[in-house]
């Protein structure tokens, strides 16, 4: 095999303040034809960075400081604009993480996908685009002659990642760079797209270089894999083994995140009144419906995991709960009593019962308060804490989320990271001393390792305070490790619910089989048994079904 | 020099408005006064620059002993615009157009005063007035009074068909008036020498001046002193200077206390720098006044009366007098009333405190000024342009009952005033007049309620490529606004 | 497309209320004014008898509310009215050579289109060049030269920079006339020479407005992940911005567009003032001047008319540029 | 013709240069990338920028070496050049002493700060100077009737100037350097408080649209449309007109009429953005927490709202003076705006304006109006410069 990239020696640094830091720190990197290189690393770790440094490419405030990048024989750091130019798009490609972002929202995707080709020269327009409907027909796009012609806002998200690969195959490049192609799909998109991309890359035995931070996905596409940790190498070996015998600890706990497991509680007693139980409730924005008579119950220190695909209504029952979205019928009972439609009628001890932690917790915490001054205010405005008091209860709140409290009581959230922001949302809503704590998807924007520590203290709290969770995500993994009971969503609908045990094991509604069987395994293996399993002509038609 | 003919003349004139018309009757800013009788239009007579009066299209006139029945010998000959001829009965329909029913002319008084017109012929008229009136032709030169074609007039109106000695080729209200020179006009060769003029509507002071000074304009109207020194250095712009009839006042009302007592008045009058107003708001552009509203334009002008000056002794007597130790009055003023005016009534002020009289100004807003404040408040600063005649002036704004007199002056006032006021009008015999006119200035001067003290002068500049008469005419600006008659490209 | 009619229409439906309330307001404030017609036109020789003939004349005696619906009927018709000072004549005249406000108005509007077409033939296309070539090489001393001197025209007071040309353009070395008096029958180089002046005037005031947004516009999708794929895709810079930045930053580009010729339609007073330039809002400031309502109401509506018609243009076309709602799923 | 023949030919040997210039630059440097990758355009852009440079450089020569009558033609073009360069001398000078002299946060805040903010921050503090101590500044005061009435600007005796009055008297007689000076203050006070009103009105209102929404956030947003479609210059002419009867009525000074009038038109203006920021804001999931908390009004604008919608707010303050400044100077210049005998510079450029007109051959006087206009101009441009600064360091953009 003859070798294709070399990258040697790289050292990359960012500019944050006139300051320069260090973001890659000396890696090596090789790549020969036809070789898919896997590159993982938690979120930050510089993954996105290496895979454009391979392209001789930097974003805006960011330099190669150091090394050599030789792509066929060409050395990439000292070469003219030009001939850079004309390598991008013609030898090297790019698919990004989010397609739906990186298709220019103003022009038609054919016209997106003929421009590398016809800029470059390789074909005249009319070959591209007859070339471009080919890749799609391959990539098992629906309609693959009609959909160029659509805008990208008019495709969905998985659909759009396969066409973002079939852009990037349009000059048959020697080399591709995945930076994480599946991170913003569906469990049960995901599939398709990975199966697509693998598909071609062999079809035209491309080099790639893929970018992941999910062990499993990474597991079906490489042959080889090297692990990055806050900029320097951890270890790189080929799949298999690297998978039997992950040989760095760090690596090691990259394979044991998902050993947190609590026992599933013993479901209530069939004649106890639930903390809150929605009771055929039929919601809609406006005119449009969303939630379709929905029911289930929360009992004491229990925790019900909602499920579904992104759209299903997760939020929306919520957002029921808490009175911001009044029920066109059927009504929520906390304790068996009614609770008002509209939070704006609910008293302030109804308020306070039922407290809520957000997904985001960029947005959820005000950006221009204090960590104690937001835990504080619910503590004085519900309990009437004030002064040394209020102080102490909030210290108090802080040592329950395990963050020490002279560190941190006077800072703002921009200088908290993303796990320390969910625990002040945590700690905001149990400020409030509630019975029942609504989560939607807290965990969905951490990182594993970060998002296993929520997952343990949340559990811990239930268990210190006799908390209920509604407990909204999409990831199974995480119902798997926290739930006592499931409700699984489709469409504004309960499809399945029950305890936690009784849902796992089968047989399944069939939406909860599928979710189910496309979390990825970390079996290399697992991908192409599953698509010979279900038939890959199956998969086209999931396709053309979500359009 | 020897007037030359040729040329295109442009001029940039201030006082243009969007309401412009060719309507006589509304005319009352130099735009359309130049572009009207100064041009397109033509009167019965005319001031000639010296101040003595001509006819226009009138060739003579006549009166009766008593001056109550004038004839006029109308010109023969002379051709409207369109080509109709002129006749008895183009002026009689044009006098009447100012007391038709519902009519608002500014020229009303003076037509009403006419009790019968008659056609003696068809280049002859007679006119019978109400009551003798020496200065009869005079009137007649009144820039409102412009004779229109009969039987048209209303079309007239609309496309401006004069006798003038220019024929109009566009007119744009507000904004321009183009007109060239009319062949065959009876001035001849005697007037009239520019093949076309453009009268440009620029009311911007400083555009104006810009105008001149870059070339685009042959000359402009009322240039602000400030700026005169400057000008003088251009060596290719002159200026013009003359005094004319146009004064400044403050008037009492003579029928409210404290203005009804004679004494305060006269305190009053010999509280005033004269010589500062001119100085400071004129920037010695202009002539102190004596309390009488006859200017070095008007005939009679008695230059020889006593120059009334700045005495706070005679003022406190005067005040000591009416049985007062000090006074403490209100005088409104606006700019509205004249440029400089505020800071007229401060610098009075400041010199009447030296007389122990307090002056409060009172800053009244420009807007509804001539409704509100003049003829309304006790006392205040107007503006006057003053007249072509004595009697004129006098029966304007000093006349017992008259509608503009404002110092409500009557035969309570001075019997002897209004009485001399009838017997001169009639009067044809001109150094009789003469001494009737000189003891009303003195009447007027001594006991007046309006305070005259200063007469400005009128300023405006010319291009060198310009020439002009030696004499300037001094009752209106612009050489009279018959620019486009007398002056000729050098 | 029924989606895209249907905002249209809204839209129109609600800029005709606008409208409506404008004309109420601006009747108010008219008829606020302190004097009105009759005094202002008589000016020294205001005595009450002619103020009452003239007011009777107008119907300025008649009550508030009925002037005003008398107005509106009559607008709602077309018919804009005759100015009061044509008006006074017709009483003069009992005849019928009157100019209504529309044809007093026309010439006046069709000079101030004038001015404002030859600004923005100028402003527009400069501004948005300057703001790419700014967005291309932001950082470099192009993009900082122009940054300080499109932020100095701006803070500068028209009537500043108006003088500052003329002493420039027309004192010192005298390229272009400063007496803008165009009028009719004047040649169309004539007529643009004399525009020059105020044309740049104006030109100065609105470039830099526009020129930083579409810098802005551009530079803030910069960053977006579409940007880098297009750079990724090996183009040169100059086609990654118009092709792929220009686009999507339309709508700012567009509203500051109309912004700005709304401005050069209804702000423009003060220039007009400097270079005598025959535009309505002379026509407007003379006529509150004399107080003359008819002509001073038509301007108004004139005014808001232009805003409120640009602005729904600028937000048409923003929606037309958004692919979004051009082409819904 | 020959003018615009002028033109393409100059361009045409530029665009040769530029092409000699990149070439020889390649050549020289042995093909440094700076010269490798330079596209045309850009070259054409050093090369242009070099001749504008020279092109400066020669006429400032002449202005300085030409006998006096011709050298008046660029008497200004001098003034433009040596002022120039003077500020940025200045601007250097302040930025670099702010680096040394203060607080830690102070001088880390010089040390980022571009040489157009320095240049900004020393110029408001410079008028903020003048402004409070105008009657310590100033030769005379601002009413004082001085002897000689309108004196010449320049100071040339031969053309009507006074050296004791070194931009000459006005009408009657008062100082114009004095009242260009107090002008600092009245200009500047009222054009602050007006825009101070102008945010509270526009901000409140604004965020409560934005908090409220539903009905109440229709009618004040209609209404704001209704306002900001009549110009903002001709209401502001037609309400202050009406002003003058009404003030002299109820006895409150026009300037306090004309604070109003233009703070409410502007506070549209203000409402638009202070409602899109609260809009931006209300969406936030911290906004959505604080209203199922039960929190009033009163706090989820003071508290949860505004703190974050203040660097926008700043920013547009900045913009929204200026906008308020030029607005009266232009109703003054337009003589309805400030009223005497409070100096004012709007007028004072109008009434001095006509001294322009005589430029060509005594530039001196000249200088007194385009000193007025200039006041107006340089504090605007020194706000718009350190907002424009702001701005760029609250969005992040890196560039
Ligand atoms: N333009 C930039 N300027 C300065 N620092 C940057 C820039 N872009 C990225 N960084 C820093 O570089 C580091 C690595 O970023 P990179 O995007 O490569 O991470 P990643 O591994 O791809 O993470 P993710 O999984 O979140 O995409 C981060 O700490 C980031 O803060
Ligand atoms: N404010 C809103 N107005 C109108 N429609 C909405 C609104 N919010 C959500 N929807 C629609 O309601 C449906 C359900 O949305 P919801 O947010 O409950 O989904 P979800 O299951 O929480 O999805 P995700 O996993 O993406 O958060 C979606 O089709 C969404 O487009
Ligand atoms: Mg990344
Ligand atoms: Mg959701």
């Amino acid at each position: 095999m003859s070798r294709l990239l070399e990258m040697r020696d790289i050292w990359i640094e960012g500019r944050t303040d006139e300051e320069w830091i260090p973001i890659i720190n000396g890696v090596d990197l090789t790549l020969d034809k036809g070789e898919v290189l896997g590159l993982i690393g938690e979120s930050g770790a510089g993954k996105s960075t290496l895979g454009l440094a391979a392209m001789g490419y930097t974003r805006d405030g960011v330099r190669i400081s150091k090394g050599s990048v030789v792509f066929d024989g060409i050395e990439l750091t000292t070469a003219p604009a030009r001939v850079k130019r004309d390598l991008l798009g013609r030898r090297i490609a790019y698919v990004a993480q989010s397609a739906a972002a990186s298709f220019n929202p103003a022009h038609r995707l054919i016209d997106q996908h003929v421009e590398a080709p016809v800029v470059h020269k390789v074909m005249s327009r009319e070959e591209a685009m007859r070339d471009g409907i080919e890749l799609y027909r391959r990539l098992r796009l629906p309609n693959p002659e009609e959909i160029g012609f659509r805008y990208p806002h008019q495709v969905s998200g998985g659909q759009l990642q396969r066409a973002m690969t079939a852009m990037a195959m349009s000059c048959r490049p020697d080399l591709i760079i995945f930076d994480e192609p599946t991170t913003a799909l569906d469990v049960t998109t995901q599939i398709e797209v990975l199966a697509a991309i693998r598909d071609i890359v062999e079809q035209f035995d491309t080099a790639a270089i893929y970018i992941t931070h999910d062990l499993a996905v990474v597991a079906q596409m490489a042959d080889r894999i090297k692990v990055l940790l806050k900029g320097d190498e951890v270890e790189e070996a080929p799949t298999r083994e690297m998978l039997a015998h992950p040989k760095e600890d760090y690596t090691k706990s990259l394979w044991a995140v998902r050993s947190f497991q609590r026992p599933q509680k013993p479901p209530a007693p069939p004649d106890a009144t639930p903390v809150i139980r929605v009771d055929h409730v039929t919601a809609a924005y406006g005119k449009v419906p969303v939630l379709f008579d929905v029911s289930f119950d929360i009992h004491a220190g229990r925790t019900v995991a909602v499920v579904g695909e992104s759209g299903s209504g997760k939020s929306t029952a919520a957002r029921v709960i808490t009175g911001l979205l009044p029920p066109r019928q059927g009504q929520v009972f906390f304790k068996g009593e009614p609770l008002p439609a509209d939070y704006r009628h609910r008293t302030k001890d109804q308020l306070r019962q039922v407290q809520m932690i957000y997904q985001m917790a960029d947005t959820a915490l005000n950006p221009r308060k204090t960590v104690g001054e937001i835990i504080g205010r619910p503590v004085e405005f519900y309990l009437g804490l004030k002064g040394t008091k209020k102080r102490e209860r909030v210290r108090a709140l802080l040592d329950a989320i395990e963050l020490e409290p002279d560190e941190f009581i006077d800072r703002l959230p921009g200088e908290l990271s993303g796990g320390q922001k969910q625990r002040i949302g945590i700690a905001r809503a149990l400020a409030a001393e509630p019975e029942f704590i609504i989560c939607d998807e807290v965990t969905s924007a951490l990182d594993q390792l970060v998002a296993e520590g929520i997952l343990r203290l949340l559990a811990r709290l239930q268990d210190e305070l006799g908390l209920s969770y509604m407990f909204i995500t999409h990831d199974l993994a995480t119902v798997r490790a926290i739930a006592d009971e499931v409700v699984v969503m489709k469409d504004g609908r309960v499809v399945e619910s029950g305890p936690k045990d009784e849902m796992f094991t089968p047989p399944h509604h069939p939406y909860t089989d599928l979710l189910l069987s496309s979390v990825p395994e970390m079996d290399p293996d697992w991908l192409t048994n599953l698509l010979a399993e279900r038939g890959v002509e199956n998969i086209g038609d999931a396709a053309a079904g979500r359009m | 020099a020897q007037a030359k003919r040729g040329g295109h003349f442009k001029a940039g004139l201030s006082g243009a408005n969007t309401s412009d018309s060719w309507d006589g009757r509304t005319h009352s800013d130099l735009f359309m006064i130049a572009s009207a009788q100064g041009a397109v239009f033509d009167s019965l007579t005319m001031v000639a620059a010296d101040g003595t009066l001509v006819g226009e299209l009138a060739e003579s006139w006549e009166a009766s002993p008593d001056a109550k029945v004038w004839t006029f010998n109308l010109r023969k000959g002379v051709t409207f615009h369109n080509g109709k001829s002129f006749g008895a009965d183009d002026v009689i329909e044009s006098l009447q157009m100012h007391v038709a029913e519902g009519a608002k002319s500014a020229a009303k008084p003076i037509v009403s005063a006419i009790a019968e017109m008659k056609k003696l012929g068809e280049h002859q008229v007679q006119f019978t007035l109400q009551s003798g009136n020496a200065d009869f032709p005079y009137l007649m030169s009144d820039y409102h009074i412009l004779i229109y074609p009969a039987g048209m007039i209303e079309e007239a109106i609309a496309k401006g068909i004069g006798t003038g000695l220019y024929q109009v080729e566009s007119f744009d209200p507000g904004v321009r008036m183009v007109a060239k020179r009319y062949p065959n006009h009876y001035k001849g060769d005697s007037a009239g020498f520019f093949d076309s003029i453009e009268y440009i509507a620029i009311n911007d002071n400083t555009a104006r001046m810009n105008a001149l000074l870059t070339g685009q304009v042959h000359a402009i109207n009322r240039i602000d002193f400030k700026t005169e020194a400057l000008l003088k250095a251009n060596p290719a712009v002159r200026i013009q200077e003359v005094t004319g009839n146009q004064h400044y006042t403050f008037a009492m009302l003579t029928d409210v206390p404290p203005f009804n007592d004679v004494n305060v008045r006269r305190a009053l009058k010999y509280a005033i720098k004269r010589q500062e107003m001119v100085d400071k708001i004129l920037l010695g552009h202009g002539m102190v006044g004596n309390d009488h509203p006859i200017g070095p334009a008007n005939q009679y002008f008695a230059a020889d009366l006593p120059q009334l000056e700045f005495d706070p002794d005679k003022s406190r007597y005067y005040l000591k007098q009416a049985g007062l130790d000090s006074l403490d009055i209100d005088l409104s003023a606006s700019n509205a009333a004249f440029e400089g005016a505020v800071d007229a009534a401060l610098l009075y002020q400041a010199s009447a405190k030296e007389c122990g009289i307090n002056i409060n100004v009172i800053q009244e807003p420009a807007d509804g000024y001539w409704s509100n404040v003049w003829l309304k408040k006790p006392f205040c600063a107007v503006y006057w342009s003053g007249r072509a005649t004595e009697d004129w002036m006098f029966s304007t704004a000093y006349e017992e009952g008259a509608p503009w007199n404002d110092s409500q002056w009557d035969s309570k006032d001075s019997a002897r005033f209004q009485e001399l006021l009838k017997l001169a009008r009639a009067e044809l015999d001109s150094e009789k007049r003469r001494a009737m006119y000189r003891e009303m200035q003195d009447i007027l001067r001594t006991d007046g309620g309006v305070i005259i003290p200063m007469f400005a002068n009128y300023v405006q500049g010319v291009s060198n490529q310009i020439a002009t008469p030696e004499i300037i005419g001094n009752l209106w600006q612009m050489d009279n606004a018959r620019m486009a008659e007398r002056w000729w490209f050098a | 497309m029924g989606a895209i009619l249907k905002i249209i229409a809204q839209r129109l439906v609600l800029g005709g209320v606008t409208l409506l309330v404008v004309s109420l307001v601006i009747f108010l404030a008219v008829n606020a004014l302190p004097g009105d017609f009759a005094e202002a036109i008589l000016g020294q020789g205001a005595t009450p008898e002619a103020i009452e003939a003239i007011r009777r004349d107008l119907g300025l005696d008649r009550p508030l509310w009925e002037r005003y619906l008398v107005w509106l009927a009559r607008m709602l018709q077309g018919d804009l009215g005759v100015s009061f000072a044509q008006l006074n004549f017709q009483s003069n005249l009992g005849g019928t050579q009157l100019k209504t406000v529309a044809e007093q108005i026309a010439p006046r509007f069709a000079n101030t289109i004038f001015l404002a077409g030859v600004t923005a033939a100028i402003a527009v296309p400069v501004s948005l060049m300057l703001g790419v070539l700014a967005a291309l090489y932001r950082g470099s001393i192009f993009d900082r030269a122009a940054n300080i001197f499109t932020l100095t025209s701006i803070s500068s007071p028209e009537f500043f920079l108006a003088y500052i040309l003329i002493l420039f353009l027309a004192v010192l070395n005298p390229v272009f006339p400063s007496l803008s008096n165009i009028y009719e029958g004047m040649s169309f180089f004539d007529r643009l020479e004399r525009t020059m002046l105020p044309a740049l005037t104006l030109t100065l005031v609105v470039t830099a407005h526009m020129m930083r947004m579409t810098r802005a516009a551009i530079i803030n999708l910069l960053a977006s992940p579409y940007i880098e794929m297009a750079r990724l895709k090996g183009l040169s810079p100059m086609r990654v911005i118009v092709v792929h930045a220009l686009p999507n930053a339309l709508a700012p580009i567009i509203n500051v567009i109309a912004l700005n010729l709304a401005y050069l339609i209804t702000g423009v007073v003060v220039v007009e003032v400097v270079f005598v330039y025959p535009g309505i809002g002379q026509l407007f400031v003379d006529s509150v001047k004399i107080r003359d309502i008819p002509v001073v109401q038509a301007c108004c509506l004139i005014f808001a008319g232009a805003y409120i018609l640009l602005n729904l243009t600028a937000d048409i076309l923003s929606i037309l540029s958004n692919p979004r709602l051009r082409h819904p799923k | 013709m020959s003018f615009w023949a002028t033109i393409l030919l100059s361009l045409a040997a530029i665009a040769v240069a530029a092409w000699v210039f990149r070439w020889g630059g390649q050549k020289l440097t042995n093909n440094r990338p700076f010269f490798r990758d330079m596209p045309f355009g850009v070259a054409f852009g050093y090369v242009f920028g070099a001749v504008a440079l020279a092109g400066v450089v020669h006429l400032y020569v002449l202005a300085r070496t030409l006998p006096p009558a011709e050298a008046n033609k660029y008497f200004f073009f001098r003034l433009a050049v040596e002022g120039f360069i003077g500020f940025s001398i200045a601007a250097w000078l302040f930025r670099a002493a702010g680096r040394r002299i203060g607080t830690q946060a102070s001088r880390k805040l010089f040390r980022q700060m571009p040489l157009t903010a320095a240049f900004g921050i020393m110029i408001i503090l410079a008028y903020a100077f003048v402004a409070i101590f105008a009657g310590w500044l100033a030769p005379y005061g601002q009413e004082e009737v001085l002897g000689a009435a309108n004196v010449v600007p320049g100071g040339d005796p031969a053309i009507g100037g006074d050296p004791r009055f070194p931009l000459g008297t006005d009408q009657i007689g008062r100082d114009i350097l004095s009242r260009l000076i107090y002008g600092a203050q009245n200009t500047v006070g009222i054009a602050f408080v007006t825009t101070a009103l102008a945010f509270f009105l526009g901000g409140s209102f604004g965020f409560l649209a934005a908090t409220l929404g539903g009905w109440l956030d229709q009618l004040l947003s209609r209404f704001v449309d209704v306002l900001m479609a009549i110009p903002a210059l001709i209401f502001a002419l037609l309400l202050m007109t009406i002003a003058t009867v009404w003030a002299p009525k109820l006895g409150i000074p026009l300037t306090v009429f004309m604070v109003i009038i233009i703070a409410v038109i502007d506070s549209t203006r203000v409402f638009r953005l202070a409602r899109a920021v609260g809009l931006n804001i209300v969406v936030m999931d911290y906004i959505e927490a604080a209203k199922l908390r039960g929190e009033g009004l009163g706090y989820l604008i003071f508290r949860e709202i505004l703190p974050n919608a203040y660097a926008p707010l700043l920013a547009e303050f900045g913009l929204r003076f200026c906008f308020v400044f030029l607005t009266i100077a232009s109703l003054s210049f337009l003589g309805v705006g400030i009223q005497p005998p409070l100096a004012d510079w709007g007028t004072m450029v109008r009434d001095l304006a006509q001294f322009i007109n005589f430029a060509a051959f005594a530039p001196q006087v000249a200088v007194a109006p385009l000193l007025a206009a200039g006041a107006i101009a340089l504090l605007t441009v020194a706000v718009n410069f350190v907002v424009d600064w702001m701005l760029q360091k609250s969005s992040g953009l890196k560039e």
